[in-house]
């Protein structure tokens, strides 16, 4: 993020002039951006005419219990790409990874950016918030949840980015030892946007950010939060291998005849089944790829408890716990209580028969 | 006079094992077994389906012998048995099922039914829901010695009068004889010539026999009611003239139940093996024509079928031999559909012909006999068992049929090579 | 509690409290059973108990010609319900990984579509299984509530698995989750109801074998 | 004609009537046990198996009465054997040798067959009664005599 | 490359057709008529109608190519082409990886994105006065370009 001119009032479109970037470059991004939104052409022109004018808005990202990958997958674009533009359209007042300030300095930046933004300023969160001990995570001497819900207080919207933020991700994973929870689970009174992957797509960021910013409002979301757009369908909808699941046909290892046939990976434990996101269509590293089209199950990184679906190489179809030991287990116990109440039974008719008195022709009739 | 409740109750307890629990545990409720029994067949009465009839063991299983079962009782659930579930029950266990053996043969997932049911009246007999026709019955067979009543001054003057028509002896109590003939008073009231024909038969083949005079009766009331303890009493009569008279084998003469009594429930109910063989007078007559022994001349030119009884049949064991023998004296043998042991049951056996309350519904049933026989139009029925045949001939009367019955141990008589 | 963390639940908690229940059930029944014993028959034997109890085992499932014609619906809905059941339960490529991750071997499996069709034809049939139940007089006589509840537990993961299957209506995980569901359900009444036939079936098919075998008749 | 004094002879003689004979005989020991049976039924038959031109449709009404008597009067399995009935089963048996035609007629024909069962029906009556008579038999050869000598 | 249908810009559900090529084309011809009578411009975003792999092919190859080919350099590159239905244009937007990002089929005269952009407009003009005011730099462009 170099050479950005400073400055609140700075257009997004003055920004990339400076750049050096024409406005057909601007253009067909507009055109990207509707298309990848599923946005009608018609709003093309909208879009454009919008972020052109768009006032560059604070933005402050707040990192807990994060491994910043995910701001490493968004800012892993090393030519000047539709997503760093976007990034180049906002004013990224706190961000402890990127800014060049650090301890006290920084908080005093992100203060000051509160206060002059107050209630207009995007938060951007990634990474989830410890409750055990706020030990766990403090950033200069503030524990996460006081830095979040204070910052939150002046907040136009949240965006919680990645799994951690959005659900509680890896730090939440049984037996989740810091007791870390999600933003949602937080916050109630704010307008969430939460974009989970682990990390998540860059570009669905970046269409977020450019929704508000052309909107000022923010996308429709699913029942969990997350942006229709990008996590209406499930990858295995949309995965290009579908077929051969629908047929049966399954790669049984990573090398064999079906793995190089390109045959469906349910069995080596996809959870793309049950997993919404929008890799199969987006694809990664500039559209490059994705997991499964490089030959590896998903892991379904942007739904809730990932982490604990019984291990990434195991199918959907099978048990997340060890059943075998348990049937054994309670095979043997319960034979042993079986030998138990069948003595029962047996006594009962021996009993029975001790109870029996010899029946005469007298005592057919009462 | 002392029946009760508790002693029902306590009898089916005794009734449970192995068998009856796994019965009851595979049970799906698919109905065939009513398919399977003339009593639901030709009345179309649901209430009649065999599993159903044996409710009140079920219950005790459930109840008593079952983990869940008793966890059941604990909170009410598990339905109990009392007086008016062996009260309401006593019709369709003793009235509608003659114990005949044909659903145990159709339960897809094999369940023997009729052992059931025989079992459920153990508990009905000992609460004192056994019907009066039977209780007489049974307190004749115990106290005169035959459910009848017939003593034996009438056995002997019958003997005398076969004597006198045929010149032969029938010999009574003659120790260390081979065979000792069993008879049904039916026979010894109705069918004497039985004792003739028996009498020739053996004389042909030159068989050692003898008749005891303290054991003479075959049939056992307490099975057909369901009282081990006094069908026991009378095995054991036979058991004792047996032993006295040391004969080899016991001979069940022409009826179904005294077979399944001595030969099959017999050792069991006196809980001791017999030291001398229990064989069906068929089972000897075809044992004597495979030796040679029993030659027969000319054939029945008339069109026969053979009604098997389901004691003697499928019950039994006793299948192969009567067609054995109706093939040395007939070329025109024609099978019924459902022979052998699928055949369906005349409507009178396992009591039901002493109950004078099951009449009308005995009568009824036994279309289903009428349908089959119309399916061959015999021109006589062969059979080895009084009571069926009594019933057979009730039924055809009932049914304006004139279709004769015959013995088969008679019929062969009647053909026996001069010798 | 969203979908995935309902859907984590039945494959793992879930599917192990189902496994106890099912396992102990059918243990503590069998030797329940078993443990009640026979007296040995002291009638001389005309027939060998052992080789005709197991023969009625496999000869039982084949009804006779007069059985077949009194009662055709019965014996055919149930052989394809039954066969239906098998294929789908031992024969489709995600079953055949649950069976695999629990007894450690698996075995081919058949073409998805296959199964998919198997699951039409036995819905269909435990549907018509149950309108005879109510249409036939013996039946509806004899039916309580047991046989409704068994009916219902054994169809539910039936349409559970081919709506999860072609993921028609909710979302992807809750279908997969309601299906594993209602086969933890299942599993829970098995040992509880007459499903139980599934195991018992050969001890009673046996010894009514072996009681007419005994007797030299082959039941 | 020399009388008849033992069975053998009985038989022999009976053997040698011819069929419509042997029914004449055995209709008249019928009538002679008649008395022992109490149903009314049976005089009737007597009446047309004696009347040697009867038609084939009465003789057949007349054995399907006969039989008929015969199913009405039998004991039973299982119910109280009444000796004294059984003696009218044993008569009505007697009948129906005497009215069953030629074709079906079991061996010895109708009137051995009559005779045995009047004999058995005669039995019978002494049967309750503990003491051991022996039923004569005579009566039967008188009978067959006159009906020879006649 | 896997034997499965190489990954599509337009994945879908399964293998079985989606019927929409004839649809399309219909909905292309009316969207010409309306721009003769009405002189209405119109565009379809090819990712939002469902298209089994082939289907976008048989489109593309159906409207075929026509007198214009233009190649755009922004951002990545972008293909401007008239199909052979003058009026029919097809757009598309590589990234830098020449991955189609987008693509359109416009009913216009000529491509918005054709046009030179008033904003770059200015900007040249104002590049360019820069320039010719400033001597050395075009004697030391020279100097370097002799």
């Amino acid at each position: 993020m170099t050479n950005r001119p400073n400055g609140k009032n700075i257009t997004l479109a003055d920004a990339m002039r400076s750049q050096g970037i024409s406005r057909r470059s601007f253009l067909k991004f507009c055109a990207a951006t509707a298309s990848m939104m599923a946005l009608p052409p018609a709003m093309i022109p909208r879009i454009a005419n919008a972020l052109e004018n768009a006032k560059r808005p604070s933005v402050i990202w707040l990192s807990f219990q994060e491994c910043t990958g995910c701001t490493e997958s968004l800012t892993r674009a090393h030519t000047a790409t539709i997503e760093n533009l976007i990034f180049d359209s906002i004013s990224l007042d706190y961000h402890h990874t990127l800014q060049a300030a650090s301890g006290h300095a920084a908080e005093a930046a992100r203060e000051a950016a509160m206060e002059e933004n107050y209630g207009k300023y995007l938060l951007v969160v990634d990474g989830s918030i410890p409750l055990d001990n706020p030990g766990y995570s403090t950033i200069a001497g503030i524990s996460n949840y006081d830095m979040l819900m204070a910052t939150a207080k002046g907040a136009a919207a949240i965006i919680a980015v990645g799994t951690c933020a959005t659900y509680g991700g890896i730090p939440h994973a049984k037996p989740n030892p810091t007791g870390a929870v999600s933003v949602g689970d937080l916050i109630k009174d704010k307008p969430i946007i939460n974009v989970p992957g682990c990390p998540p797509i860059p570009v669905v960021i970046t269409g977020v950010l450019t929704h508000y910013l052309t909107f000022g409002t923010i996308p429709e979301l699913d029942h969990i939060g997350r942006p229709k757009v990008f996590y209406g369908k499930s990858i295995h909808d949309r995965c290009y291998r579908r077929p051969f699941y629908d047929k049966g046909l399954f790669a049984e290892t990573f090398d064999d005849e079906g793995a190089k046939k390109g045959w469906c990976l349910f069995k080596l434990g996809c959870k793309g089944p049950t997993t919404y996101n929008a890799c199969a269509t987006t694809k990664w590293n500039n559209g490059t790829s994705f997991p499964i089209e490089a030959g590896h199950p998903c892991l379904g990184c942007s739904e809730p408890d990932f982490w604990d679906g019984g291990g990434f190489y195991k199918a959907l179809s099978m048990p997340t716990e060890n059943i075998s030991k348990t049937a054994v287990y309670t095979a043997g116990a319960a034979a042993a209580a079986g030998v138990a109440i069948g003595a029962l039974n047996r006594s009962k008719q021996a009993a029975s028969k001790k109870a029996h008195i010899k029946v005469t022709v007298d005592d057919l009739t009462k | 006079m002392s029946a009760s409740l508790e002693k029902g109750i306590n009898a089916l307890k005794q009734q449970v094992d192995s068998t009856v629990a796994s019965f009851f545990s595979s049970c799906v409720h698919c109905g065939m077994c009513a398919e399977a029994c003339l009593f639901y067949t030709e009345t179309g009465d649901p209430q009649r389906t065999p599993i159903y009839k044996t409710e009140p063991l079920r219950r005790i299983w459930k109840s008593e012998y079952t983990l869940f079962g008793r966890i059941g009782k604990m909170f009410g659930l598990t339905k109990a048995v009392d007086e008016k579930l062996l009260a309401d029950w006593e019709t369709l266990v003793y009235d509608s099922c003659t114990l005949c053996g044909r659903c145990s043969m159709v339960c897809p997932v094999g369940i023997d039914i009729t052992l059931m049911i025989r079992k459920t009246r153990e508990g009905l007999a000992a609460a004192g829901h056994a019907p009066e026709g039977l209780i007489g019955a049974t307190k004749r067979a115990v106290t005169i010695g035959s459910p009848m009543g017939v003593k034996l001054p009438a056995l002997k003057a019958q003997i005398a009068h076969v004597e006198k028509d045929t010149g032969l002896t029938i010999p009574l109590d003659v120790e260390g004889a081979e065979y000792m003939l069993l008879l049904s008073s039916m026979e010894i009231m109705n069918f004497p010539e039985f004792i003739e024909a028996v009498a020739r038969i053996f004389k042909h083949a030159g068989v050692s026999w003898t008749i005891s005079s303290e054991a003479f009766e075959a049939t056992n009331s307490g099975i057909q009611i369901g009282v081990s303890d006094i069908a026991a009493e009378l095995v054991q009569r036979i058991v004792d003239a047996a032993g006295k008279l040391k004969v080899k084998t016991v001979i069940s003469p022409e009826c179904g139940h005294a077979y399944m009594a001595i030969r099959w429930d017999g050792p069991n109910l006196v809980g001791k093996a017999f030291n001398f063989k229990v064989r069906h007078i068929l089972e000897v007559l075809d044992e004597l024509r495979k030796d040679g022994r029993l030659k027969t001349t000319g054939k029945e030119e008339q069109r026969l079928t053979y009604h098997d009884p389901c004691q003697i049949a499928r019950r039994g064991g006793v299948i192969d031999q009567p067609r054995n023998l109706i093939n040395m004296i007939s070329d025109n043998f024609v099978e019924m559909p459902d022979t052998g042991k699928m055949n369906w049951c005349c409507g009178a056996g396992g009591g039901v012909s002493s109950n004078e309350r099951a009449d009308e519904v005995r009568l009824k049933v036994f279309q289903r006999k009428k349908d089959q026989l119309d399916e061959v139009m015999p021109d006589a029925i062969v059979s080895a068992c009084s009571n069926c045949r009594i019933h057979l001939e009730d039924g055809l009367e009932a049914y304006h049929m004139d279709i004769p019955l015959l013995s088969l141990t008679e019929t062969i008589a009647e053909h026996l090579a001069e010798k | 509690m969203t979908e995935i963390e309902f859907l984590n639940w039945v494959r793992g908690p879930g599917f192990q409290m189902a496994t106890i229940i099912f396992v102990a059930g059918i243990v503590i029944r069998i030797f329940e059973i078993l443990l009640l014993g026979r007296k040995n028959n002291l009638a001389e034997a005309k027939g060998s108990e052992m080789s005709s109890g197991f023969k009625t085992i496999l000869t039982r499932s084949v009804p006779d010609a007069s059985t077949f014609k009194r009662s055709t619906f019965t014996i055919v809905a149930g052989y394809i319900f039954h066969i239906g059941l098998f294929v789908i339960i031992f024969f489709y490529a995600p079953h055949i990984l649950l069976f695999k991750d629990v007894i450690g071997f698996g075995w081919p499996a058949l073409p998805t579509p296959v199964v998919d069709a198997f699951a039409v034809i036995t819905i269909i049939a435990l549907l018509a299984v149950l309108v005879h139940r109510f249409n036939n007089k013996v039946l509806h006589y004899l039916t309580n509530f047991e046989d409704l509840l068994v009916w219902f537990v054994t169809i539910a993961p039936l349409v559970t698995g081919y709506i999860a299957f072609h993921r028609i209506g909710m979302t992807a995980p809750a279908l997969l989750g309601l299906h594993i569901l209602s086969v933890e359900l299942l599993m829970v009444v098995f040992p509880f109801t007459k499903l139980m036939h599934a195991f018992t079936l050969f001890m009673s098919r046996w010894y009514n074998g072996a009681i007419s075998g005994y007797r030299g008749v082959q039941s | 004609m020399n009388q008849i004094t033992n069975d053998s002879k009985f038989k022999q003689v009976i053997q040698k009537l011819d069929f419509t004979q042997q029914r004449e005989v055995a209709a008249l020991f019928v009538e002679h046990v008649l008395p022992l049976s109490n149903d009314e039924r049976l005089n009737r038959v007597v009446k047309v198996v004696r009347d040697s031109n009867a038609s084939a449709d009465e003789l057949a009404s007349a054995l399907r009465s006969a039989k008929a008597v015969t199913l009405d009067s039998h004991t039973r399995c299982g119910s109280e054997g009444k000796w004294t009935d059984q003696a009218g089963y044993f008569v009505a048996r007697a009948a129906t040798a005497a009215a069953t035609p030629e074709a079906q007629s079991k061996s010895g024909g109708p009137a051995w067959q009559a005779a045995m069962s009047s004999r058995m029906a005669q039995t019978s009556v002494f049967i309750d009664s503990e003491d051991e008579t022996p039923v004569g038999t005579e009566w039967q050869y008188d009978i067959l005599s006159n009906y020879l000598n006649s | 490359m896997p034997e499965a249908a190489a990954p599509q810009f337009n994945i879908q559900i399964g293998n079985e057709l989606t019927w929409n090529v004839q649809p399309l084309l219909h909905e292309i011809r009316h969207a010409l008529r309306n721009l003769l009578d009405s002189g209405e411009c119109s565009v379809i975003d090819l990712r939002s109608i469902p298209l089994a792999p082939g289907e976008e092919d048989k489109i593309l190859s159906t409207l075929g190519r026509g007198e214009v080919q233009a190649q755009l350099d922004a951002l990545g590159p972008s293909e401007i082409i008239e199909t052979q239905y003058a009026g029919v244009w097809i757009v598309t937007h590589y990234n830098d990886e020449n991955n189609i990002i987008s693509r359109f089929i416009e009913i216009t005269t000529i491509p918005d994105i054709l046009r030179s952009q008033i904003e770059d407009v200015t900007a040249a003009c104002n590049r360019l006065a820069n320039i010719l005011t400033d001597d050395q730099e075009i004697n030391a462009s020279s100097v370097e370009n002799s």
